[in-house]
């Protein structure tokens, strides 16, 4: 028989489960000199807003035990210059992309979901709810479940047709679960775990925080136990809502770890920091180990932590 | 905006020698040397198979050869700083590291022959050299001034210095050349050798303070930055600074993809902790 | 001037802000053949309960980037014998003590709050609240302020005299702020933070979560960037609140970033596991650190980093 | 129970060769290696100065000496496995690392001389020749059975053979000494050798079906336990396993100092992701 890597995440048909992370992949071009990105699942975009946005002031970053602090803030053109310049691009160089989306209110994943429709080469959405809310004290979307539902929501009402929505969740929340059941019932087809986690680094030469913005998002190795803990959780609870994992994966290893806790496919984020193609490693390693294992199927592996076993 | 095609290689160390405060490091990288040009960066993976350090670490290129007898070379000039440089300065002949190759903008050479003086602070002379050579191949006339906080930290090895007319050295506490700081002595640099570019490396307070003699003087001004940086290869945004454009408007750009060699007059200074007002998306 | 390195921990007042972390030391005696108790600021023991508990199952442990999880589940032997037994030895041996006490139920921290009057050496009491409430759906205490509020106001009831109460947080929650308020406004002197972060292991030979307990916390250099963060956080919005500060020290650097951000002293784990004298090394090198700074005491520094300061 | 006083110290390596699958390592310890018992582990921090590997790693002293040209030494086996043995594998003479020792419960001895049998699977024969020694000075017949997968991961130098009467060999794919496992010849060698005691030292599962045997012919069973541990000097609970006092209760017991030696007959084997019903607390 054989070897199907094919992944199938919420609907996107994917040649195999290994996708970039938002934000983690420029605009796709820089690592076009390392790989052909037709030969990985899908290319993941950075955020899109519906402006143009500077980001937040330098230093935006701090490297941490086995892993970083990044408050790069958005930085983007908006999504105008997107749809005309990075899309485009992207189609013509054969890859498959999910666009991540991020809005400030609730009306702006309206309208950023309205301009999604009908785009080249792309297979779904993915929206980062990991924003403070403009309108409501800020509190970041995803942290509670009115905020995290009214943004799918928004989101649903207005993509049409059938691209596949994903909704990417903060692990800082008290009860992911909670978050994941109402993203799904607001009409979310799947869910991407994990966004980064609230930290800070202080520099002691400056006695300071380190990050202009003070706090940052970590990421890297040190919170993949956290990342496979929230995968195992909501594939445990809500069997049917695929997953997309992420969260310090490096290697095949890595990735079989989160396959086996429910994930359908994986984002590579922080590794590609640190290996350009570290998508590619990734991709291959985890082909290998599945079929030494003996898994006929990508599909087969997905949650086969989960099986009961005897003692 | 990509100018380069970089490559990811495995760099054997060929030697690794102290020389002051720093290692002077000779990697065999194959035939993508012949790619370096004087500007570029290579970024290394740190700390071996088990590291907590998660980033590559960024490195000017002092010299790059096509041919040795050990095929295509770079050399670098690494100070042992953190845990990343330290580990990289004890390593030993034969040791194999993960490079990745040439990355970022490289200083741009007139067409004319002028007369150029470099500025380099600390290690940052190390792109100096080569930059030095090609000038002077291509006719310039090459001045150059190093500075350091003490002797030790000045590099500025005897073959290196076969291309410039003059060297001038600087440091804080007096152990070598003039007692004080590089931009003391650059205002009569610039007159007396009649210059008409300056490109630089070293600190961002020296580029800083550079630029501001240059604009005063109104001549060019390359400068090779050094923000920190997660990826080196434009996939992150971590390394911006705000540079303004033709168009007049500011932008965060990458320092290492539209860097490091970046003109000093476009850059907005001292934007460390802000966004510069009017910044683009700001 | 001479240099104060003493310690004031919400009123215990102790030589030096370096404390062994609950669960992270044993009984005490097993590091006494490294270095002499009574040179720390003060031991704090592991987490007593009123009757005994074998604790989970093996495996308990799994090393992760940085890291390590562990589900020990809280073995000792119950609070008689650690009251016969544990209390009058790290007494007899100089040693500071705060014991840490954790309970399933409200009515077990009353009771926990009354044994712990009038103890020979005992300084303060750490009351860990990250266990499950067996009476409240197994809902973790210290990740609800209403849950919170209750375990510690039972043993605010019952503590009597100048014991200082210090709350144990777990960071897993949406808002630790919030916690840490409703906590303080309990009665607690001060707050732990932090706790372990929920997380899990997946062993990709077994294909099973590597945990008998599945999940585990996570703790050690890999959570450093969270627990900074909280102890800032409350720092900030709670400024006459002391904070033990804890989570991935391994070094004086380490504590000194801490202190910076707003710890009143600082509790030393996974880092003893690695290395028997991590509390001494800590100690000697933040004393240094302090000095080579210009500090003329420990107060001086806690906080430093939230001044300030012109861009 | 804290029979050890451990000390942490920095051991220079004298020497590391490969034997077969394992590397035979010697290290540069001072006067503490006479504290040493056959049965004591050392723990090590591994990955050097950046490392991501946060726990020590735990070793069987193979053989310990008071005095050499370098001092006291112990020597360990080490099978290169994952990333701490690799690391510790890839180490050359002169380099140093952090080890504590002498840790956790040794063989005991009997004060008769008795017939003593040794069974070693793997590097789990390393602390069974310093216990031959002993137990032959001591006048006890010593006989021995090392059982592997393959040949290569038998471990049994020469001069450690010299304490003992009578040495077999198993392997799993017959590539040295008798095809099969240790237990299949156990019974032979207990009846014919007439032994009095079974010394052990092998992964959980062979232990444990030693025990089977032993139980059988009611002799007793030292044997050194193997549990994942993270501190190895009792203060972190994670290397507990189910063991019967002789108050008849089950206790969870930390390996690391109420072990690794433990009386066979009194682990309640198989308890691997459960808690025995019954355990006190449970
Ligand atoms: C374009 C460029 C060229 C460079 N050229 C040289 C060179 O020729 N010789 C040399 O010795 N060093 C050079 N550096 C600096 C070098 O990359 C390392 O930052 C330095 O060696 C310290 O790293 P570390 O791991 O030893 O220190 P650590 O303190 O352990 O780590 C430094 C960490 O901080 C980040 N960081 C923070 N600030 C900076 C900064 N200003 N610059 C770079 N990284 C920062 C790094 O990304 C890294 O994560 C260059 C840096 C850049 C960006
Ligand atoms: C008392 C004792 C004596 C030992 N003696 C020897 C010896 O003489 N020679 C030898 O080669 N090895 C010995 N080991 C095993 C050794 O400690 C390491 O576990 C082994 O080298 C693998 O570590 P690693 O870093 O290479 O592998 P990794 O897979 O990278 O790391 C192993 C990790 O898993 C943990 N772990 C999980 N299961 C176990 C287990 N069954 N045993 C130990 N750790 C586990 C470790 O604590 C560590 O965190 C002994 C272990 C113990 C507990
Ligand atoms: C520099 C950087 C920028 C990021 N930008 C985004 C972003 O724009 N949108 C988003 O949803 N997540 C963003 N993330 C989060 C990642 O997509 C990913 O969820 C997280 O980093 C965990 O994966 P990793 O450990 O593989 O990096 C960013 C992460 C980093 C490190
Ligand atoms: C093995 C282990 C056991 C622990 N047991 C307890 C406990 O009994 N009570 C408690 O409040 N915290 C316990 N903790 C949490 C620590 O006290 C500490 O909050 C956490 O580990 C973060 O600090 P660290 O990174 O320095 O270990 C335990 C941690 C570990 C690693
Ligand atoms: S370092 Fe990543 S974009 Fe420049
Ligand atoms: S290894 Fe920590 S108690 Fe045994």
């Amino acid at each position: 028989m054989t070897f199907s890597f094919a992944a199938d995440l919420a609907g996107a048909k994917l040649p195999n489960p290994i996708l970039t992370a938002s934000g983690c992949a420029g605009s796709g071009k820089e690592l076009s000199q390392f790989f052909k990105l037709s030969e990985i699942g899908a290319v993941v975009t950075k955020s899109i807003m519906i402006k143009p946005r500077s980001g937040r002031a330098t230093p935006r970053m701090a490297e941490t035990p086995s892993g970083m602090l990044n408050s790069i803030g958005l930085q983007g053109p908006g999504v105008d210059y997107f749809l005309e310049n990075d899309i485009p691009w992207l189609a013509a160089n054969g890859a498959r992309t999910i666009v991540s989306i991020a809005g400030e209110t609730v009306e702006d994943y309206a309208v950023l979901a309205r301009r999604m429709r009908n785009l080249p080469g792309v297979v779904g959405l993915e929206v980062n709810i990991s924003c403070p809310n403009v309108e409501n004290r800020g509190m970041v979307f995803s942290c509670h479940p009115e905020t995290a539902r009214a943004a799918i929501e928004a989101v649903r009402r207005n993509i049409g047709g059938e691209l596949p929505i994903i909704a990417k969740l903060s692990p800082d929340v008290t009860d992911i679960l909670g978050i994941a059941r109402e993203v799904s019932n607001a009409g979310a087809d799947g869910v991407a775990l994990i966004n980064t986690l609230l930290g800070m680094v202080i520099d002691t030469n400056l006695m300071l925080p380190k990050l202009a913005q003070k706090t940052g998002g970590l990421s890297g190795p040190a919170i993949r136990p956290v990342a496979v803990r929230a995968v195992y959780q909501v594939r445990a609870a809500l069997p049917q809502l695929p997953i997309l994992g992420m969260g310090g994966i490096t290697n095949g290893r890595d990735a079989f770890e989160f396959i086996l806790a429910g994930a359908s496919a994986v984002s590579i984020g922080t590794a590609t920091f640190g290996n350009p193609t570290a998508v590619i490693k990734v991709r291959d390693e985890l082909s290998a180990i599945l079929q030494e294992r003996g898994f006929d199927s990508l599909s087969d592996a997905i949650g086969f932590a989960h099986r009961e076993v005897q003692a | 905006m990509i100018s380069t095609r970089a490559a990811q290689i495995n760099a054997e160390l060929i030697s690794n020698k102290r020389v002051g405060s720093y290692h002077h490091m000779v990697f065999s990288v194959g035939d993508i040397a012949s790619q370096a040009k004087p500007g570029n960066f290579v970024a290394i993976s740190v700390g071996g198979e088990s590291s907590s350090m998660v980033l590559r670490r960024a490195f000017a290129i002092y010299r790059s050869t096509e041919r040795g007898v050990n095929g295509g070379l770079v050399e670098l000039v690494v100070a042992p700083q953190g845990q990343g440089s330290r580990w990289l300065t004890s390593l030993e002949a034969h040791d194999v590291v993960d490079m990745v190759l040439p990355l970022g903008t490289h200083f741009g050479i007139p067409t004319e022959p002028v007369r150029a003086l470099l500025v380099g602070g600390g290690y940052g002379s190390a792109p100096l050299f080569g930059l030095a050579e090609l000038l002077k191949s291509r006719g310039c006339r090459v001045d150059m001034v190093l500075g350091a906080s003490t002797a030790a930290k000045i590099y500025a090895p005897l073959e290196g210095k076969r291309s410039v007319s003059s060297l001038t050295l600087t440091t804080d506490d007096g152990t070598a050349g003039i007692a004080g700081q590089i931009t003391d002595v650059l205002p009569k640099l610039i007159e007396e050798n009649e210059i008409e570019i300056v490109y630089s490396c070293g600190p961002m307070g020296m580029l800083q303070a550079i630029t501001a003699v240059t604009d005063r003087y109104q001549i060019m001004h390359q400068c090779a930055v050094e923000e920190a940086m997660a990826c080196g290869i434009g996939v992150c945004m971590t390394c911006v600074l705000p540079v303004t454009g033709d168009d007049g408007v500011t932008r965060m750009l990458r320092s290492c993809i539209d860097g490091p060699v970046m003109d000093g007059s476009r850059v907005v200074w001292d934007s460390k902790r802000k966004i510069p007002e009017g910044t683009f998306g700001a």
